[in-house]
């Protein structure tokens, strides 16, 4: 995989999204989910521009710190913990399908560990659990890694916006009550960009 | 946005140069990573004070670093968590033996950041213990919530902590006195106009000129209801009836009372809320023993107030009345 | 307007009880005369400090009253002058047989007030000195107008004074520091949003999005120019540029820098504002030996900031350092 | 003369001229006069209904200090020194045309001594001194006391308009300097209010 490129194309699409996240934001939270994570790619990029890691999981657990030293608010320790799994999970050797489906299933129990979000409580947790699932499905099945990482964003992405009917029981949002009904979760949109940029950025030939 | 600003994302390290430039007698500021402490810190054999959060509520944390109060003090960007690697620096610098104590609002954000520090802390050898401060009687306290939000009774915690460990407690005892302040008071704030984000750029809500939020967040979130603008007096006894009927208080006790402004209310209107605030505790049969009157915990220009009660016992009472030497509490010194 | 009072009419006598309600240990409250005095006045044998004006200033002057300030403010409607019967009945109540020096910022209202009170309480046995304090760059210092506008520097000299008056000094020489304070004092400040007086109900003056008021007045006088905004960098260099070509201030001098916030600005703001100029000053050769960043003479709502120097001497420095313990200014106690 | 009349209707002209007054002194200065005014006027009338006065100066020393304590700003002392200037003159006779000319000079000169305002600053004075001139000329040329009365008025209703010209040299205007032009001077103009109300409260049958 190609850490550096996912999280050039992460930070792309974050700079990108920011005032839409934050919009999402306003609506349910305090509307700087969208400058948190443009603050915290932005650093990662120019952390892993300036020292290239030898492997990928060095690479992803200086994503993983820097993330958790730059966001800052809910996302960061969440999505720090996220990289920082990732990179655990993928010490013993470089990643294919198999080891990253594992890898995302390690990353998903930290943010539930760190957060205490179960699915359905209007979280990044809905996105990263139908990701999750649909990775591993497709790569039980035997589908190329860039289909299979595909059918993951898609899933990440479906999941983000079933999150709009729920009523927020974790975070910033929560404090709406019923308030929260009818909006997306940005933690949750911005999963999906995360995950549609590493669909992107990795493929057989690179991997 | 009309803000004295240069950067919107420069704001807070600026504003730290300029506590650096003001206040370098008696503060080290510290901006990589950013937190503010006693010039004298670590006191050796003194449990050491941390609190932070995001910036924007100033004089709250910074202002409170000092004798008696914090001796460091973590800001995130304007109402942004700070992040764990200040976190563990600022515990780090202020460690003098005798552990670390880590108030923390009450705001997910918050508790993320501070956990994953204190597990951080906790790995490279200081003792941590952390207290959560949720009194915002506005937000329904339930499994079901990330629970109620840390507001006004965030600066009690920080002068009473701060007093029992310049008295040379223990940090398990400074600890049981911060939870028990916690424990002891309730607070809810109302807001009259909304505060903009400088990073952001727009207010963040809008209030129609005839309308006020109640139960208002110290980040601006919307509170427990919009209505109608009233007078002073009605919307005092507004936020008081679910203060005083939440703990309960109750006729006989003790309190010190406090009223605090948001940032964008004049000193005078406080004073208008504080008399009624009197009256009626009086007419409820408390005791306001002591009281704390001004622009503590803001959120940036917003006007508006909020009230929060603690129930007062001796030791809290001696507690209050230490010196405290910060630059925006000081008294006794 | 959006504003937590009552009834516009009777903001400042519910203030007064509010202030009477939260500080009546250290203040005695009266209302008809209109008055703040130090709990324990007159101190017999010292100097008494008095000082007053419109309210809508907050903490000036009421909240300057204490050991080492004043020892009596006489607060006015908002932003008129007090009457003359306020100020002689404040003036024998700190009379401790020393005299009392009066300190008016000068406003024509003021003066005139100033003055007939001075008539009255002479006549009935007080001796009485008067200080008038106007140190506005903002405006031209010239026979055909009211001359200078008292700003910023009231806060300066009524600490100095009072600091004065606490050692025993004799009226005359409390009143030769306090007119010292005032020579060697200059002040500007700006606007970025007006400020609406409550009997009033609109604003004061109407500015669009992009614009400020530079020179603006405490009371929302129109100012020197009114220009697009600028960084904060930007304004603090237009208002020291008339401040330290006025005075003049030359490089070696020692100084006290004074931020003022008008009332609605952030402290955050306030240490961008005071970290430009600790820049400047120590480019110009001055140095900062004493500063004081906050609101401590507002303008209501107003957003915006003043900037005070106030050239030093060893004398200076000595009654800046000396205890003051008021509600808002307090050290040394 | 009838000072209770007079202060009733002063009272209510000023009370319905406040929002102007107000506006004009918003134009050059701080924009409280007609506040200012009205709190004074109406306080005199609760002063001179709770106590009959034995005379008319007793009454407008009441009013003068009453004013002195209640108005505040400039407008305070300067209107307390003019009623207390006209009690002292009237002291001691009942006044007449020929007593009152005399006391409108003296109350004159007591508020050019207190404010230092020269004919031409833009101040009160540039009403009353028109007012106390056109009311010298009208007792000297024998005119009955009501038509001499509203002379003096029509003269300081000139004298107020004719302040929109001037620059300002005192008070809070004269910060303004130039931008002072334009403007008609809001205590001139309450200047003229008084007397409108003197002249239609004070006749012979009344005197
Ligand atoms: N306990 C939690 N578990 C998982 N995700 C959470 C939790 N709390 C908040 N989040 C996610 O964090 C997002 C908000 O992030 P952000 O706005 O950056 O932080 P903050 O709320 O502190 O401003 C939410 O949209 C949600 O997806
Ligand atoms: N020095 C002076 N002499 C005479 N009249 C004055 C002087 N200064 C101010 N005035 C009058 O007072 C009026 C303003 O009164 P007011 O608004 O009540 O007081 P303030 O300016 O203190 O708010 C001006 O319009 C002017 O007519
Ligand atoms: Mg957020
Ligand atoms: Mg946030
Ligand atoms: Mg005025
Ligand atoms: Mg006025």
């Amino acid at each position: 995989m190609d850490v550096s490129e996912w999280v050039r194309r992460s930070a792309g699409a974050l700079e990108q999204e920011r005032d839409r996240l934050n919009r999402l934001d306003a609506d349910i939270g305090d509307g700087d989910h969208g400058a948190n994570m443009a603050r915290g790619f932005t650093a990662v990029v120019a952390r892993l521009d300036g020292a290239a890691a030898d492997s990928s999981s060095a690479a992803l657990r200086t994503v993983g710190m820097t993330l958790l030293s730059t966001v800052g608010g809910a996302a960061g320790p969440l999505y720090g913990s996220l990289f920082i799994a990732l990179a655990g999970a993928t010490r013993a050797r470089e990643p294919d399908a198999a080891v990253w489906a594992d890898a995302l299933d390690a990353a998903v129990a930290a943010v539930q560990r760190r957060g205490k979000a179960e699915p359905g409580d209007k979280t990044m947790v809905d996105a990263l659990i139908p990701a999750r699932d649909a990775l591993r499905a497709a790569v039980d099945d035997g589908k190329p890694l860039a289909e299979a990482l595909a059918a993951s964003a898609d899933a990440a992405e479906e999941g983000a916006r079933a999150t709009i009917p729920l009523l927020a029981r974790k975070g910033r949002a929560s404090y709406l009550g019923e308030r929260s009904i009818g909006h997306q979760d940005p933690g949750a949109t911005s999963t999906a960009l995360l995950l549609r940029a590493l669909a992107g950025s990795w493929d057989e030939t690179t991997a | 946005m009309k803000k004295l600003i240069n950067d919107p994302e420069a704001v807070v390290r600026e504003a730290l140069e300029g506590v650096a430039a003001a206040h370098g007698d008696r503060l080290r500021v510290s901006h990589d990573p950013a937190f503010v402490a006693r010039a004298d810190a670590p006191v050796s054999g003194k449990v050491g004070i941390l609190s932070g959060g995001g910036s924007g509520h100033e004089p709250l944390h910074g202002g409170f670093v000092g004798r008696g109060m914090l001796d460091v003090a973590c800001p995130g960007a304007v109402f942004t968590s700070p992040t764990p690697d200040q976190m563990l620096a600022a515990t780090q610098a202020v460690d003098g033996g005798a552990g670390v104590l880590h108030i923390v609002k009450n705001y997910t954000g918050d508790v993320m950041n501070f956990e994953t520090a204190a597990e951080l802390a906790a790995a490279e050898g200081s003792e941590v213990e952390s207290v959560l401060v949720d009194d915002d009687v506005a937000v329904q306290d339930s499994t079901y919530t990330a629970g109620r939000r840390g507001v006004g009774a965030t600066v009690l915690v920080e002068k009473l902590a701060g007093a029992a460990a310049e008295e040379g407690r223990s940090l398990a005892e400074v600890a049981a006195i911060a939870r028990r302040v916690d424990e002891q008071a309730r607070s809810m704030g109302m807001a009259l106009t909304s505060c903009t984000v400088p990073h952001v750029g727009s207010p963040t809500f809008e209030l129609a000129d005839d309308e006020m939020e109640i139960g208002i967040g110290i980040h601006g979130e919307p509170g427990r209801e919009r209505v109608r603008l009233e007078p002073a007096d009605a919307i005092v006894d507004r936020l008081l009836e679910p203060i005083l009927s939440d703990l309960p208080f109750n006729s006989g006790d003790r309190v010190l009372a406090f009223v605090n402004g948001m940032g964008g209310t004049p000193l005078i209107e406080l004073y208008v809320v504080y008399r009624r605030v009197a009256q009626v505790l009086s007419e409820r049969g408390l005791t306001i023993e002591r009281n704390l009157v001004g622009n503590f915990i803001t959120s940036l220009e917003m006007a508006g107030t909020s009230i929060t009660l603690l129930k007062l016992d001796d030791e809290l009472v001696r507690l209050w009345d230490a010196p405290v030497d910060t630059t925006a509490l000081r008294w006794g010194v």
